[in-house]
């Protein structure tokens, strides 16, 4: 038998490595993006594993929203990657810094 | 009979507020008539008062002008009591303050040539001095006439101010700006006594008015207090000796002496009226005032009477070498409160004030015979550049002669009746350490008739030692200069012969002055007391005129016989003679622990502890401390990405590590 | 709830959500066919949308307390006013920025549809009643706000301050759904009444439920821009262009605080023990880090920036109290201290031109020689932030203070005055360029329409007379919470 | 408490805030009649507050000119005023002083001079409203709203140094008064209402009462100023223009020793006895050791800026010392004490107005400040040396003027709380006129120091009238103080009454 | 049993696929290997019961958003030997703290950290006998109606701020705007020149 907690280590899991991924990575604005679905795909195992063990739909409905959303977080996110890149020519991260203090 | 009071006081000060406000409009005459007249009421009413109450037709008042201000049901107030002691007060300040209003007119007259072309100060400088002198009669007046102890203050402080006007009214020499402020300073000091003195009268007695004190004090005599650990100290003891030094601050009494002889930096005039006739002999005056509470306590008394002794004896030795003619009075001044002072300390509070009235008439006579003379000199004051005066100046010098007779004692003169009064009380008195103060006064008078006629001798006899210029214009003084010196003359010599009995045995002070009967030496003389002649008689039994004799002798064989002697003796005696030339050295003493010490406090205050700690550690500080965090935490603002996520990592690991975790 | 229980939705309680959306797809259409630069009927409809739509809101909602759309919407008189806030604020917003659109080569229609959107965003945040609705509504709120950051293409600032703001609100956003995830857990149910029944019994698992709980403060915290998740603030704030700043600083403010009632405030309100704690370290953290850094800014909106953190400090003062009167406290807070920054920008935008951008303190410098009026209207508005009585700012810490003073948070109080102390130095810089330092040359002057200048003005004194008689403000912002 | 049929608090305090919009509006293009206008203003207010003199029931502790309507019903904070014997006078105070620095403004002040009376008419409003405000709120709101004209006032006119000086002083109060907030709020909370009377005889316990004392004490101690936290007091003397210094020592620093009669004494009397070591301590250092930084201060201003710090001591040892009294006399001499203090307030008011007034007379002629550039102005300016003799020696304590009398009355009654508390306070005598008289040689007296000193002209009409009414104010406290202290002694003794009710 | 080894095994891809998504250097590489998650992820939603979701996550994810990324990845030129240069200093703070972080969730999350049997009901019960997309789709056109409508504007405003980042009309590129082509009339384009006739028929 399929455990909740299977899931929720599962999603733990996948957010952590999301949030390393912003963290550690230093070089590539792409990664970053990646990363974010990283930490809504573990979300949405955090949502769909509570629904199934509830026997309850709210969870799934949720998650539908989630990929919705996703979605257009993605389609925006990288439309500004696509701006800094015009601007600065490139997408390292480590470039980021004309503002600071 | 108020009314009469309140226009002895007030005349003056309206003649003071006239002259000195509408300076320009009443002009010069009309400032000294103004000033003069107003004096002049004072001193008729003040004689008229006097006159009363000595045929009775006058009852001694006590009475409330204006309450200042009541708090707590203490009324504050502003009143007059007039008796005799205070009606003897009032002729002497009116009569002395007259003579010198008109010896002003002369001195002053020329007082424009003593400023700079430039200073617009120098205009109206002869309205403003007589300004001043009125407002110091008002000032002195009600000195006298107060009937508590907060108008006393404020007169005190009152001729204070007047007297620190006058020591610098003639603010553009440095010297003369020097001992005004010092002279304020000074007094400061026995005022600050005097004040505490005064909180502990409306502590203990509950109230500020004489009356009330002195039957609150009388019946509860043996009240103590501590001041330090758990040592009780009677009341009145420790209330008339912060009295005491607000008295030994305003009558120049060791060590608060300081001020005085620099206070001849001061037009003569004043020198005469405040610093050897009025002013300061208002501790005098105030003792005496005070005696039921000084009766109270023996110890306080014998505190006064050894300061007193001290001030008698020594200060006339530093007179000894003085060549400025006025500082020889000033010390002989000093001197002469010492002898006044040592009589308030056995208890003979009616010789003391007899001298006091006494020395008022001879002083303010020495004064002014010596403004005279530098009035002759062109305001040259050195002795060793005069001589042989006689001859220019003789009416000068006639009444400087008698003032002297009168300051040695020589006998039947004012002064050998309150001196000998004086010494014999000391002599008669069972206080502690009264033979010292015995000795003390004995000294001085041998020290007296010395520097005395070291004086006119220096200046009026010997060799001609003044430039040629100043001799060629020597002449006797006008009218308005030697007539107040005749008329000060007149009582110098006689007023002893007349008044000494009744008022030094008679009971003329009797409801003014309470003298403890057990203390009460003046009783014991009065005893052996047979009238004038007798006592004339009795004093060629007693050493003083001997001594004064000596005195005489010794000057006339230094400074007319052999007047090269001094200079050997000074350089046989020189470190003596430098001990005298530096006064004790109080004034360096003075100058350099307290001024400099406390100029070197207020610098390490002002530099360290506020500039550099307060505001330097503590307030700056705190917002370098801001000014430093804040650039260390900016950094944290790094603009990369990675790390504002990793801080936000890192928060939330803290919050779970807290909260979820438990470790709260 | 199930689908047969199903009732249609009383769509007239949410008829300003509906206007809102309805204007904006208008506008959109409209500015298809706008031909003049200054795209007139956009910005004219979009003030009217505003206005109506505020309007609206109080007639159809104020005084009311009632759930529609099954639960997920709710209209209540503490919505109307955070509503009615950003709405004013938006409009105060568009009314400063025209000018400096203009002269960026910025207005678009794109600019009144997003920021519309945006404003739609907030206002579902505040009326949203279930987690589902809180999400949408502030993810829409946040997507149109990331790519207004970017609006200006041409910017390197512009476009790295997005990048920044949306990568690490992406990561705020992922936080905050992995809290509710564990709230959906634990509680069972997405709808914010049934969770507040539920969590008011919450026996077991109450570990998973603090877990979870972190996360929600966590992404809250984020939109506030709470010390340490205010990293993006500075930059953001300094990156975007000022109007876009402006509004993230104001209207953004007041949807987060409507963000924080609904899902914790009221929905976690039985828990109030648990989160009060979390929220007082990021209020202390924020009360100090903030100012600090503040002091050593030279950019204005940067400097804004830190010290908006020393007033989030302030605004969850008022959470922490967990009371009414504290909710009270802080929204009465947030909505004045988003009027005044409003009017900071408003005098920041009306300084710079074309081809000038007015942020730096310095420019500053003798505001009160070229302008009195303006640098009499940057007085109050530092006056006000500093918390100086006669400005509205005073009675918004002391409304604040006194909720943390009466459940026996002294210390935090005092800590919260002295932070304002160390306020009053950076606020006092700017008053003391205004009034005591000369220019360096000319300095800019302050230029732009009359309207422009009138709504500025009217924000200025408002502050003041705000100042003089918050009776009303207060009153309105009790009521809502049933004081 | 006696209602008033006409709301003349209210008028002392918009009347004047008013008349600064009003001037303001005018602008610096109208400079003349936005000055006359000023002073109509300030004139009118003070001739307005005479109202309170000849209206004011001198045999009652009760608030009177009562005005209270709500204001901000919600939080029950009300408009809430009234005077009593405490605060009259300083409010009398206020709008004569306020009459001055507009006259001795006049013409003088060319950078903007309708911000410069506009500001000073709003302070003096505001000032009212902190003396006569019945409500804790209302009366924080006008304590804190003073910072801001005097902030602008200090930084726009000042001299040099003069950013830093105004940021030191708007920062130095602001940090003390915001505890006091904090403080007021948590009395709220306790007494149920914002009324300053209903704070009173709350018997808190004594460690509260603690806390709260030293909020109000930071508050209190900071505006009066007491040592250690005077340090803004000389650089904001310094660097203000001869009105805002003038302001400042006249009134501001008497915003502090009211408060601690309005708040520290009767609202935590527990505190006030626990603590009044620390208040007698730090009073008398200021007297001791401020008067010796005082005296060696080489800047006219500063020198008189620390004399204000000493001379504020004996307000505060006045407060403070009335429990010592109450323990060793049962009470007897309190009274005297805290009248003391009183009317310490009012004389300082005058006396530092004027000297000030007086050092901005010399700058405005000779533009310094520093003593070793003067010498021998008597020379050149004999009515104004004369003057300015007065007013040294009113500050140095002389009997029959107004320095006096406080000190007079302060000193008697720390001699019936403890001998030495007299004796450290009575060095004043000697300090005070140590400082002040020294300061007068070097300035006043001695040959014409330099071409700049030789070249003076004395004080005209207007300076004449300015200090010259200051003159008359200053003689006439100190020779017939009894109508104030009879106006104060039912206020006072009331407030005893609570003090010892509350031990 | 067996639906316990396949959880596993795709969960352990699932995870695997997720470490190299953040690690690898390429990004193309890195878009692949989100794929394969995205793959993983939709086997076991529709393990958990979740068959619309699964389905939808690879239509929507795998079909259009990964496919959006890697089009990105191409267009921009990205200097790819710089992306190479190693990606993390600094590690030595980094790991510590996401370690710390994952015991922690771990510990919470993991079994026996917490009771599932305590979890309430949920207030949407699924019914044992209807499909899981027509329940949704019930649910999101009634109850959900409202969020449903707030995705579709989020989804609008995803497209004009796509498009008012990134849609740039460069000067001197040409292109045709169908508007214009389709208002023209024929005088713009056509103009009839009237010629003089006779001097060419001399050559005809």
């Amino acid at each position: 038998m399929i455990e909740l907690s299977d899931y929720l280590v599962l999603g733990a899991l996948l957010f952590a490595l999301g949030m390393a991924g912003i963290f550690l990575n230093r070089k590539n604005a792409i990664v970053l993006l990646m990363s974010i679905e990283l930490i809504l795909l573990a979300v949405n195992f955090n949502f769909i594993g509570f629904s199934t063990f509830m026997g309850d739909l709210a969870g799934q409905v949720f998650v539908f929203f989630i990929l919705t959303v996703a979605a257009a977080e993605s389609a925006i996110g990288l439309a500004i990657l696509v701006v800094l890149f015009r601007n600065s020519n490139s997408i390292d991260v480590a470039d980021l810094d004309s503002m600071k203090g | 009979m108020e009314t009469i009071y309140l226009i002895v006081v007030l005349a003056p000060l309206i003649g003071a507020i006239v002259t000195g406000l509408f300076s320009r409009q009443v002009g010069r005459a009309g400032a000294h008539w103004v000033t003069s007249l107003s004096v002049a009421l004072s001193f008729v009413l003040s004689a008229r008062v006097l006159y009363g109450l000595l045929n009775g037709t006058v009852d001694a008042y006590n009475g409330t002008v204006y309450t200042w201000m009541v708090s707590e049901g203490i009324r504050f107030e502003v009143g007059f009591l007039v008796d005799t002691l205070t009606a003897m007060m009032m002729v002497v300040v009116t009569f002395v303050s007259l003579m010198v209003h008109i010896y002003t007119i002369g001195y002053m007259a020329h007082d424009d040539e003593n400023w700079p072309s430039d200073s617009l100060a120098g205009v109206h400088s002869y309205q403003r001095f007589f300004s001043y002198i009125a407002l110091f009669t008002f000032s002195m007046l009600m000195l006298v006439m107060s009937n508590n102890f907060l108008q006393l203050f404020f007169a005190w402080e009152a001729v204070g101010l007047v007297s620190y006007l006058l020591i610098g009214f003639w603010f553009t020499r440095p010297t003369a700006i020097f001992a005004n402020l010092k002279a304020f300073l000074v007094n400061r000091v026995g005022d600050f006594g005097f004040l505490l003195g005064i909180a502990a009268v409306l502590l203990y007695f509950g109230s500020l008015d004489y009356a009330q004190v002195f039957a609150a004090a009388e019946a509860s005599p043996n009240q103590t207090m501590r001041i330090v650990g758990g040592v009780e100290w009677q009341v009145t003891t420790v209330v008339c000796v912060l009295l005491f030094i607000g008295a030994m601050g305003k009558s120049a009494q060791a060590p608060l002496h300081v001020w005085l002889p620099d206070s001849m930096e001061g037009p003569t005039p004043i020198s005469a009226l405040i610093h050897a006739a009025t002013m300061v002999t208002a501790g005098i005056f105030m003792v005496a005032r005070m005696s039921p509470l000084y009766e109270l306590s023996e110890a306080a008394l014998i505190f006064v009477m050894l300061i007193g002794a001290f001030t008698a004896f020594f200060m006339g030795l530093i007179g000894l070498v003085q060549n400025d003619i006025k500082r020889v009075v000033a010390y002989s001044t000093l001197s002469q409160l010492g002898y006044m002072v040592v009589a308030l300390g056995v208890s003979a509070y009616a010789a003391g004030v007899y001298h006091l009235m006494t020395h008022a008439f001879f002083k303010a006579l020495l004064f002014l015979g010596a403004g005279s003379v530098i009035i002759a000199m062109h305001h040259k004051q050195d002795m060793r550049e005069m001589g042989s005066l006689k001859k220019y100046l003789p009416v000068t010098y006639w009444t400087m002669v008698l003032g002297t007779l009168a300051l040695i004692g020589f006998p039947a003169f004012s002064g050998f009746f309150s001196k000998d009064a004086i010494i014999e009380a000391v002599h008669a008195s069972d206080r502690a350490g009264a033979g010292i103060a015995y000795i003390a006064v004995l000294l001085g008078v041998y020290i007296t008739a010395l520097y005395s006629f070291r004086l006119l001798f220096m200046v009026f006899h010997g060799k001609e030692r003044m430039d040629k210029h100043t001799r060629d214009h020597l002449h006797e003084s006008p009218k308005v200069v030697t007539v107040p010196l005749v008329l000060l003359a007149i009582p110098s010599v006689l007023i002893g012969l007349i008044t000494f009995g009744p008022m030094v045995f008679g009971g003329f002070f009797d409801g003014a002055i309470f003298v403890n009967r057990a203390n009460d030496v003046l009783a014991y003389l009065g005893q052996d007391y047979h009238g004038v002649a007798g006592f004339i008689g009795h004093a060629f039994l007693t050493p003083p005129v001997y001594l004064a004799a000596a005195g005489f002798a010794t000057a006339w064989y230094l400074y007319i016989r052999r007047p090269d002697l001094p200079a050997v003796l000074q350089a046989r005696f020189s470190t003596l003679h430098a001990i005298l030339e530096r006064k004790y050295g109080f004034d360096e003493f003075y100058l350099k622990v307290f001024a400099g010490g406390s100029q070197a406090l207020g610098d390490f205050f002002s530099r360290v502890t506020d500039a550099r700690f307060i505001d330097g550690v503590l307030v700056n500080g705190t917002a370098r401390t801001f000014g430093r965090a804040a650039a260390v935490l900016r950094q944290s603002q790094t603009g990369f990405l990675y790390h504002y996520a990793f801080v936000m990592i890192i928060g939330l690991v803290i919050l779970l590590t807290w909260f979820v975790f438990g470790m709260r | 709830m199930t689908v047969d229980a199903f009732e249609t939705p009383d769509l007239m309680l949410a008829l300003p959500e509906i206007w809102l959306l309805a204007m904006a797809c208008v506008v959109l259409v409209v500015d298809l066919f706008a031909t003049d630069r200054d795209h007139g009927p956009a910005y004219w409809l979009t003030q009217l949308t505003l206005v109506v739509g505020a309007v609206l809101t109080i007639q159809t909602q104020w005084g009311v307390d009632a759930t529609t759309f099954s639960g997920t919407y709710v209209a209540d008189s503490a919505g109307v006013i955070l509503k009615v806030s950003v709405m004013l604020l938006a409009f105060l917003g568009f009314a400063y920025s025209r000018d400096y659109m203009r002269d960026r080569g910025l207005l678009r229609g794109e600019y009144y549809m997003l920021s519309l959107f945006a404003v739609l965003g907030m206002v579902v945040t505040i009326s949203a009643h279930s987690l589902l609705t809180l999400y949408l509504g502030i993810e829409l709120m946040s997507l149109c706000l990331y790519a207004l950051v970017a609006m200006d293409r041409d910017s390197v600032r512009a476009s790295e301050a997005a990048m920044k703001y949306f990568v690490l609100g992406a990561l705020a956003s992922g936080m905050l759904l992995y809290g509710m995830s564990m709230l959906y857990g634990t509680t069972g149910s997405l709808d914010m009444a049934t969770i507040r029944e539920a969590v008011a019994t919450l026996e077991e698992n109450r570990l998973l439920f603090l877990f979870g709980l972190v996360f929600l403060v966590v992404g809250v915290a984020f939109k506030f821009g709470a010390v340490p998740f205010h990293m993006w603030v500075p930059d953001v704030y300094q990156g975007a262009p000022t109007p876009i700043t402006l509004m993230i600083a104001t209207a953004s403010k007041v949807a987060a605080v409507g963000l924080f009632l609904r899902l914790i405030g009221d929905g976690l309100q039985p828990l109030v023990s648990d989160w009060q704690q979390m929220l007082t370290v990021l209020a202390v953290l924020s009360l100090i880090v903030g100012n600090i850094v503040a002091l050593v800014q030279t950019n204005i909106k940067r400097m804004l920036a830190y010290s908006t953190f020393n007033h989030i400090g302030f605004i969850f003062l008022g959470f922490i109290a967990g009371t009414a009167s504290g909710y009270a406290a802080s929204v009465f807070y947030a909505v004045t201290y988003s009027l005044t920054v409003a009017a900071a920008f408003g005098v920041v935008l009306l300084l710079s031109r074309a081809g000038y951008e007015a942020d730096q303190l310095s420019d500053f410098k003798g505001l009160n020689d070229r302008s009195p009026l303006f640098a009499l209207v940057t007085l109050i508005l530092m006056v006000s932030l500093t918390g100086i009585p006669g400005t509205v700012g005073f009675y918004a810490k002391w409304m604040v203070l006194k909720a943390v003073v009466e459940e026996g948070m002294i210390w935090l109080a005092v800590m919260a005055v002295l932070g304002a102390v160390v306020g009053a130095f950076y606020y006092l810089r700017l008053v003391r360029y205004c009034y005591f330092d000369k220019p360096e040359g000319e300095g800019p002057q302050p230029n732009g329409s009359g309207g422009f200048r009138a709504v500025l003005a009217v924000n200025g004194l408002a502050i003041l007379v705000l100042g003089i008689f918050p009776g009303t403000l207060i009153a309105l912002c009790m009521a809502a919470f049933g004081v | 408490m006696l209602e008033s049929s006409w709301p003349l608090l209210s008028v002392l305090i918009w009347l004047p805030i008013v008349g600064g919009v009003l001037v303001l509006l005018l602008g610096d293009g109208r400079e003349a009649q936005g000055r006359m206008l000023a002073l109509v203003v300030a004139g009118l207010s003070f001739l307005l507050s005479l109202g309170l003199l000849t209206g004011f029931q001198p045999d009652t502790a009760a608030m009177q000119f009562v005005e209270l309507r709500p204001w901000v019903e919600s939080l029950g904070v009300n408009y809430f005023l009234g005077v009593d014997g405490i605060s009259m006078p300083l409010i009398l105070l206020t709008t004569f002083s306020t009459v001055l620095v507009i006259m001795a403004g006049w013409g003088r002040i060319t950078y903007k001079p309708s911000l410069y009376f506009a500001c000073f008419l709003i302070m003096s409003g505001i000032v009212v409203g902190v003396f006569s405000a019945l409500d804790a709120i209302l009366f924080y709101v006008f304590w804190e709203a003073v910072l801001v004209p005097m902030f602008l006032i200090i930084g726009i006119w000042g001299g040099q140094n003069r950013i830093y000086a105004t940021i030191k002083f708007f920062l130095y109060t602001f940090a003390g008064s915001v505890l006091m907030l904090v403080a007021l709020i948590y009395l709220q909370f306790q007494a149920g209402s914002f009324a300053i009377l209903d704070m009173y005889g709350l018997n808190l316990p004594l460690s509260t009462q603690i806390w709260l004392f030293i909020a109000f004490l930071l508050a209190f101690a900071i505006k009066v100023p007491m040592w250690p936290v005077h340090t803004w007091l000389p650089d904001a003397h310094v660097q203000a223009p001869t009105g805002g210094s003038v302001i400042l020592a006249a009134i501001m620093l008497k915003i502090g020793g009211y408060g601690f009669v309005r708040f520290s004494l009767p609202v935590v009397p527990g505190a006030s006895l626990e603590l009044d070591w620390l208040m007698i301590l730090l009073s008398l250092i200021a007297v001791v050791y401020i008067g010796l930084v005082a005296m060696m201060q080489q800047d006219m201003k500063k020198l008189i800026a620390y004399s204000s710090i000493a001379h504020m001591g004996f307000v505060t040892l006045g407060f403070f010392v009335i429990f010592d009294i109450m323990v060793r006399t049962g009470g007897s001499g309190a009274l005297l004490a805290l009248g003391g203090g009183m009317v310490q307030m009012i004389s300082h008011g005058f006396i530092s107005a004027a000297m000030f007034l007086c050092v901005g007379v010399l700058y405005d002629r000779m533009h310094t400040r520093m003593i070793s550039e003067y010498g021998g102005v008597a020379n050149r300016m004999p009515v104004f040396a004369g003057l300015f003799l007065l007013f040294a020696m009113a500050n140095a304590g002389l009997p029959g003027t107004s320095g006096f009398v406080g000190e007079f009355m302060v000193i008697l009654a720390a001699f019936q709380a403890n001998f030495w508390y007299a004796f450290a306070a009575a060095l004043t005598l000697i300090l005070g006129a140590a400082y002040t008289l020294w300061m007068v040689k070097r300035v006043m007296y001695g040959e014409v120091a330099n071409d700049k000193v030789a070249a003076l002209q004395d004080v005209d009409a207007r300076e004449k009238l300015v200090l010259g009414t200051l003159a008359v104010a200053v003689l006439w406290l100190g020779l017939y103080p009894g109508p104030l202290v009879e106006v104060m002694e039912p206020t006072l003794a009331n407030l005893l009454e609570i003090v010892a009710a509350g031990l | 049993m067996i639906t316990q080894i396949v959880f596993y095994i795709f969960a352990a891809v699932l995870l695997f696929a997720a470490t190299m998504v953040i690690t690898a250097r390429n990004p193309v590489h890195a878009a692949m290997y989100l794929v394969l998650a995205f793959f993983n992820s939709a086997a076991l939603w529709i393990m958990a019961g979740a068959e619309f979701l699964g389905i939808v996550l690879v239509l929507v994810y795998v079909g259009a958003v990964m496919v959006l990324f890697l089009f990105v990845v191409m267009m921009l030129d990205i200097n790819l030997a710089r992306i190479r240069e190693g990606f993390v200093r600094h590690l030595y703070i980094g790991v510590p703290i996401a370690v710390v972080m994952v015991v922690q969730m771990l510990l919470i999350v993991g079994s026996g950290a917490f009771q599932p049997a305590a979890l309430p009901t949920g207030d949407l019960p699924i019914p044992p006998d209807a499909g899981n997309t027509a329940l949704l789709g019930s649910l999101l056109y009634t109850v959900y109606v409202y969020p449903f409508e707030l995705a579709a504007v989020i989804l609008l405003v995803a497209i004009i701020a796509a498009i008012m980042l990134t849609l740039r009309r460069r000067e001197g590129t040409k292109h045709q705007d169908p508007g214009k082509q389709v208002r023209v009339h024929k005088e713009d384009r056509l103009r009839i020149v009237k010629m003089p006739r006779g001097q060419n028929d001399k050559q005809a």
